[in-house]
């Protein structure tokens, strides 16, 4: 069997980051990638924080072909006839280098492989991995149609479906009550059309979520990314909660309703729809994260859970990077000690448990439970639109004053027993 | 038999988008022409049954991206490439390519047999074999959908408008091949691993005696945008029975049926 | 705009072969909810006039929703060969 | 006096290229030479000088028989010399097309293939073709004293032409083909002829089976026209490749091409986008072939298509 020291399995950016560490240290590491270039099969919402994960490769975030870094983060809450944005635009969102940044996978992933190129790591991109091969229960390279390819290890970044790692049982089969279907439409709009509607200055993008009759209810919402001359607008919705719901709604539909409410129309009036796309999201949470690493092989990325849904921030790209870049560390520690089983690449999850990915999981570790709250999805949005509406309404009579009024919708949607036992799974938020 | 498959690398056309009647060609992975695929194909098999060897020519800006998609033509079965690296490859017209092809397979050591897809996938011309297989000299055969090695010779079948040809050249000869010829290879991660270690030649202009200045194309492009039909757009509605109704009596109307 | 001329969007690169496989027995006698019919994010099962089920793989975005949402594990359900299947360009 | 010369094995290809290169010879200040060579040459030579020919070249040559490309192209360059051609005019059939390579180098001339618009724009040739799978059209120009242009068959028509003398040639050609000929044979089964047909009904993936392709059929009759297919249908091999529209296949010119459960990718409305007049029938109203149509219904294809061709039977 012809045999390489590391195969890494997926071209996404875990298994690019991966390979770019090892590549740069002079490993000898081949990327297996099933579309026709990295990214070719790769959805994200739209958003990348770049603060968690500046320090590593550093001179890459310099010169990456992001979209648009985010200035202004906007989240809607959409209730019946009324909605209430909440709208955050911070210097500091893009002082100095910026938090995060709005991107393409299909233009950032062909970058990142083209970088591991030139650190001389070989990728092939259409390349199906057919099988993990296991030997005495270690795992010693992969199938790739008849032929088969060693190495010392295996880097199963293959993302969230766990095709190749739940058969060679490194993970489970992904379960409906931890996953959630994300599908966007991406839509064209000339540069300045975009700055004018979200009050953006050139070059800079705006992030916006929205909750509520968006999923009519359904645990999920709908997001919106500005990028250089488009939009990503989606919507992301449980699958178990689809599934839950009862009245069979077909989930492409949701996103067509998304698009023709009012408060959306204009937004993305005049655009192009230019690419319809749909992915699998983990968000199982820590509970979720399979064991990391073993014999001859290390998770990372979507294949190992690694991501964070905590409703106002999304997270998942951050956390492949870091997840790549770690393995990478290990792997090389490894290859110094010549220890390529659990033992030797065991400094992995150990790195992860003392960064933000594993801390930032453990601290969120309440959010999937909370996310099950329909609450959150359906009355919410509407009650906290309706308050606002009572704060901002001048009647026919006397107008009772603006404490009273806000206490009265406060005791009116959120003084419940409901809502109390809402707030009491919350603390741990 | 000494095979010289003539290739090219473009934008992959089922990426290529319209947008504002431009194309998008920014991000689109260049790759190796469809049919070039099928002349690859056709050539190892020939090389398979009647021996010898098989060398994929291109030109081409060298660069790390032409170097990568010419280890395709080499993992699919070619057994050496040459790249005739030239900058001002975009813009060479399809007798400036032909004169530098017809320069790189004279400086070859042996060349037998000629292929080449009937056109390429960006620009489809059909010229290039034909100016090519003028410069040389040899007969030429287009839209063959069978090749054979046949002792001195080649023998092709091709499916011209009305008829079936079999033809027979004496080498070396010119070959273009139709998508039906065969379905290519998708070469196998092994054959992928073992590309790189191939012979991969890169020549200038000058290597083959050529200069750059001798190249000026004879043909300028002045535009190259998405098509504006200019239709009437008139959809029927109603019942099955309205629509069709409605239907015939436009066909009749225009006089296309009813005559 | 409906989710077909959304699919024309895509670029597919048609294989000859379904990436999905419907284990027909199972799905008609052990699924009690049909949730493919509605999760798919492209729309493509449908019951036939036989009321069998039956998936257009050729408009399959490889999100695996109704893989991990199907119940009985009445599909066969791989990535496209090599070089097949969607592939995205500004996503 | 120097010429413009037109040539294709397909006569009737010639004399549309005779016919409107007359035009461009008047506005230029040219004659107009037509070459016809091969088998039938002398019988299309009359044919040719009415449609616009002043001196139709005639060789029935053996070594044109079957009109190799290698043989061909000395004759025309040898005519071309004769005439003194500035312009030669090929038809871009298959034979047209590898002609022109050839007899452009021999000329040491730039040319342009599949050109399916040809216009004088002071007193210059711009061609347009299809480029990028027929994605876009670009509009070229060619430099230097000799220019080949390979027209497609029905870009121009040959009605209503002006005749000019006719008047017969027979140059004295030095020839020899380097091809052998072991066999010709008409094309087997259904062969249909795409490019005559002046009604094509265009059958794609909408149709569920290969049985249900009959409706098409049914179709393409009550319009006394031909079946042509989407590529995918000829991959199903529901129908023989030569019935492909498009890319891969024929680009055609008919008076009506009805397409019925056909999206409309580039790849194969590129073989229609020339059609006087097209019509489609689609269950998807935001399908693109919509939006290249005159006329459209956006219905179930096994209820219109009955309905249609009940309607046409009354007509």
């Amino acid at each position: 069997m012809e045999k390489v020291e590391c195969i890494v399995v997926g071209g996404g950016l875990a298994g690019l980051s991966a390979a770019y560490g090892l590549a740069g240290a002079g490993a000898e590491v081949m990327v297996l990638e099933r579309g026709d270039y990295a990214g070719a099969k790769n959805v994200t919402g739209g958003r990348l924080y770049v603060s968690p994960i500046r320090g590593f490769y550093p001179e890459l975030w310099e010169e990456a072909p992001f979209e648009r870094p985010v200035a202004r983060e906007l989240i809607t809450m959409m209730g019946d006839g009324a909605h209430t944005t909440f709208e955050l635009a911070s210097d500091h969102l893009v002082a100095g280098p910026p938090q995060s940044y709005t991107v393409v996978r299909a233009r950032l992933d062909q970058w990142l492989a083209e970088k591991v190129g030139e650190k001389g790591g070989m990728v092939v991109p259409g390349m199906k991995v057919d099988e993990l091969l296991r030997k005495d229960g270690r795992i010693v390279g992969i199938r790739a149609g008849e032929d088969e390819i060693g190495a010392d290890v295996v880097v199963v970044a293959e993302g969230v479906l766990r095709l190749l790692a739940e058969p060679a049982g490194l993970a489970a089969r992904p379960d409906e009550k931890d996953h959630a279907l994300g599908y966007k439409e991406v839509i064209e709009l000339p540069a300045g059309v975009i700055e004018d509607r979200w009050n953006l200055n050139p070059g800079e993008g705006a992030a916006q979520l929205f909750l509520g009759t968006v999923t009519d209810g359904m645990m999920g919402g709908g997001f919106l990314y500005t990028n250089k001359e488009s939009i990503s607008l989606g919507v992301v919705v449980g699958m178990h909660a689809m599934k839950a719901d009862g009245r069979e709604i077909e989930s492409h539909q949701l996103l067509e309703r998304f698009k023709e409410l009012p408060q959306i129309k204009p937004l993305v009036a005049g655009g192009t729809v230019a690419e319809y796309s749909a992915h699998a999201i983990p968000e199982g949470g820590i509970a979720k994260v399979p064991r990391l690493y073993g014999d001859g092989y290390v998770l990372a990325g979507d294949a190992a859970g690694l991501s964070l849904n905590a409703l106002v921030t999304v997270r998942g790209m951050d956390f492949a990077i870091a997840s790549g870049y770690h393995a990478a560390q290990a792997m090389l520690r490894a290859k110094a000690a010549g220890d390529f089983s659990a033992a030797g690449l065991a400094s992995y999850e150990a790195a992860l448990r003392d960064s933000f990915v594993l801390k930032d999981l453990e601290t969120a570790r309440a959010y999937p439970q909370f996310m099950e709250v329909p609450r959150l999805f359906r009355q919410y949005p509407t009650a906290v639109s309706r308050l606002f509406e009572d704060v901002f309404t001048v009647g026919p009579g006397p107008t009772p004053p603006l404490v009273k009024k806000a206490w009265r919708g406060v005791k009116r949607d959120f003084l419940r027993p409901s809502t109390l036992q809402d707030a009491w799974l919350a603390r741990k938020l | 038999m000494d095979i010289v498959v003539c290739v090219k690398t473009n934008p992959d056309p089922q990426m290529v988008r319209i947008k504002d009647r431009e194309p998008v060609i920014e991000a689109v992975p260049f790759k190796l022409g469809d049919l070039d695929k099928n002349a690859l194909e056709t050539a190892i098999q020939v090389r398979d049954a009647a021996g010898g060897k098989v060398v994929a020519l291109t030109v081409a800006e060298t660069n790390r991206k032409i170097k990568e998609t010419i280890k395709d033509a080499l993992a699919m079965g070619a057994d050496e490439a040459v790249i005739v690296d030239d900058p001002a490859a975009a813009t060479l017209d399809q007798a400036g390519v032909a004169t530098v092809i017809a320069a790189a397979v004279k400086k070859l050591p042996a060349c037998d047999l000629l292929l080449f897809g009937e056109g390429s996938s960006d620009n489809y011309t059909g010229q290039v074999p034909s100016r090519v297989a003028e410069k040389l000299g040899v007969p030429q055969v287009g839209y063959a959908r069978k090749v054979e090695a046949a002792g001195d010779a080649v023998r092709c079948e091709r499916s011209m408008d009305e008829m079936i040809e079999t033809l027979e050249l004496p080498l070396p000869a010119a070959v273009t091949v139709v998508s039906e010829i065969n379905e290519p290879r998708i070469p196998s991660l092994m054959h992928i691993m073992k590309a790189g270690s191939k012979p991969t030649q890169v020549w200038s202009l000058a290597d083959i005696g050529l200069d750059a200045g001798a190249l000026a194309p004879k043909q300028e492009v002045l535009s190259n945008l998405a098509e504006e039909q200019d239709r009437k757009h008139i959809v029927f509605e109603g019942t099955v029975a309205e629509q069709a109704e409605a239907f015939v009596n436009a066909l009749v109307k225009e006089g296309v049926v009813g005559r | 705009m409906n989710i077909d001329a959304k699919l024309g969007l895509d670029v597919f690169k048609l294989d000859k072969e379904p990436h999905i496989v419907i284990a027909q027995e199972v799905c008609a006698t052990v699924c009690t909810n049909r949730a493919c019919l509605y999760v798919c994010p492209a729309d493509l099962y449908e019951l036939d006039d036989a009321k069998r089920m039956t998936v257009n793989w050729e408009g399959c975005l490889e999100c695996g929703t109704c893989m991990i949402c199907c119940e009985p594990r009445a599909l066969t359900w791989s990535y496209p060969r090599s070089q097949f299947g969607v592939q995205y360009r500004m996503s | 006096m120097a010429d413009l010369l037109v040539y294709s094995e397909k006569t009737q290809a010639a004399c549309e290229l005779a016919a409107k290169g007359r035009e461009f010879a008047q506005a230029l200040g040219l004659g107009v030479s037509a070459a016809a060579l091969g088998e039938g040459a002398a019988a299309a030579a009359a044919e040719l000088g009415a449609a616009g020919a002043d001196r139709v070249f005639v060789s029935e040559d053996p070594a044109l028989e079957g009109w190799p490309a290698d043989s061909v192209a000395v004759a025309l360059a040898q005519i071309a010399a004769e005439a003194d051609a500035k312009v030669v005019l090929l038809g871009s059939t298959r034979r047209g097309k590898e002609l022109a390579g050839r007899l452009a180098e021999k000329l040491g001339a730039g040319a342009v293939t599949d050109v399916n618009g040809l216009e004088l724009e002071g007193g210059e040739f711009v061609a347009a073709r299809y480029a990028f799978a027929g994605a876009t059209v670009a509009r070229e120009k060619v430099a230097g004293d000799v220019k080949v242009f390979a027209v497609m068959p029905k870009t121009f028509s040959s009605e209503g032409a002006t005749a000019g003398a006719g008047t017969v040639v027979t140059p004295a050609l030095e020839l020899a083909t380097g091809m052998k000929v072991v066999e010709r044979r008409a094309k087997e089964g259904d062969a249909v002829s795409l490019d005559a047909a002046p009604r094509i009904v265009g059958v794609g993936r909408g149709f569920a089976t290969r049985e249900d392709l009959s409706l098409g059929d049914q179709l393409a009759e009550a319009l006394e026209g031909v079946v042509g297919c989407t590529k995918s249908l000829a991959d199903f091999q529901w129908l023989g490749e030569d019935r492909i529209i498009g890319l891969s296949g024929a680009k055609t010119a008919p008076d009506l091409y009805l397409s019925v459960g056909i999206s409309g990718q580039v790849q194969h409305t590129v073989g229609v986008s020339s059609a006087k007049l097209i019509a489609a029938i689609n269950k998807d109203k935001d399908a693109p072939i919509f939006q290249m149509a005159d006329y459209g219904i956006v219905g179930d294809l096994y209820e219109v298509v009955p309905a249609v061709v009940e309607r046409l039977k009354v007509v």
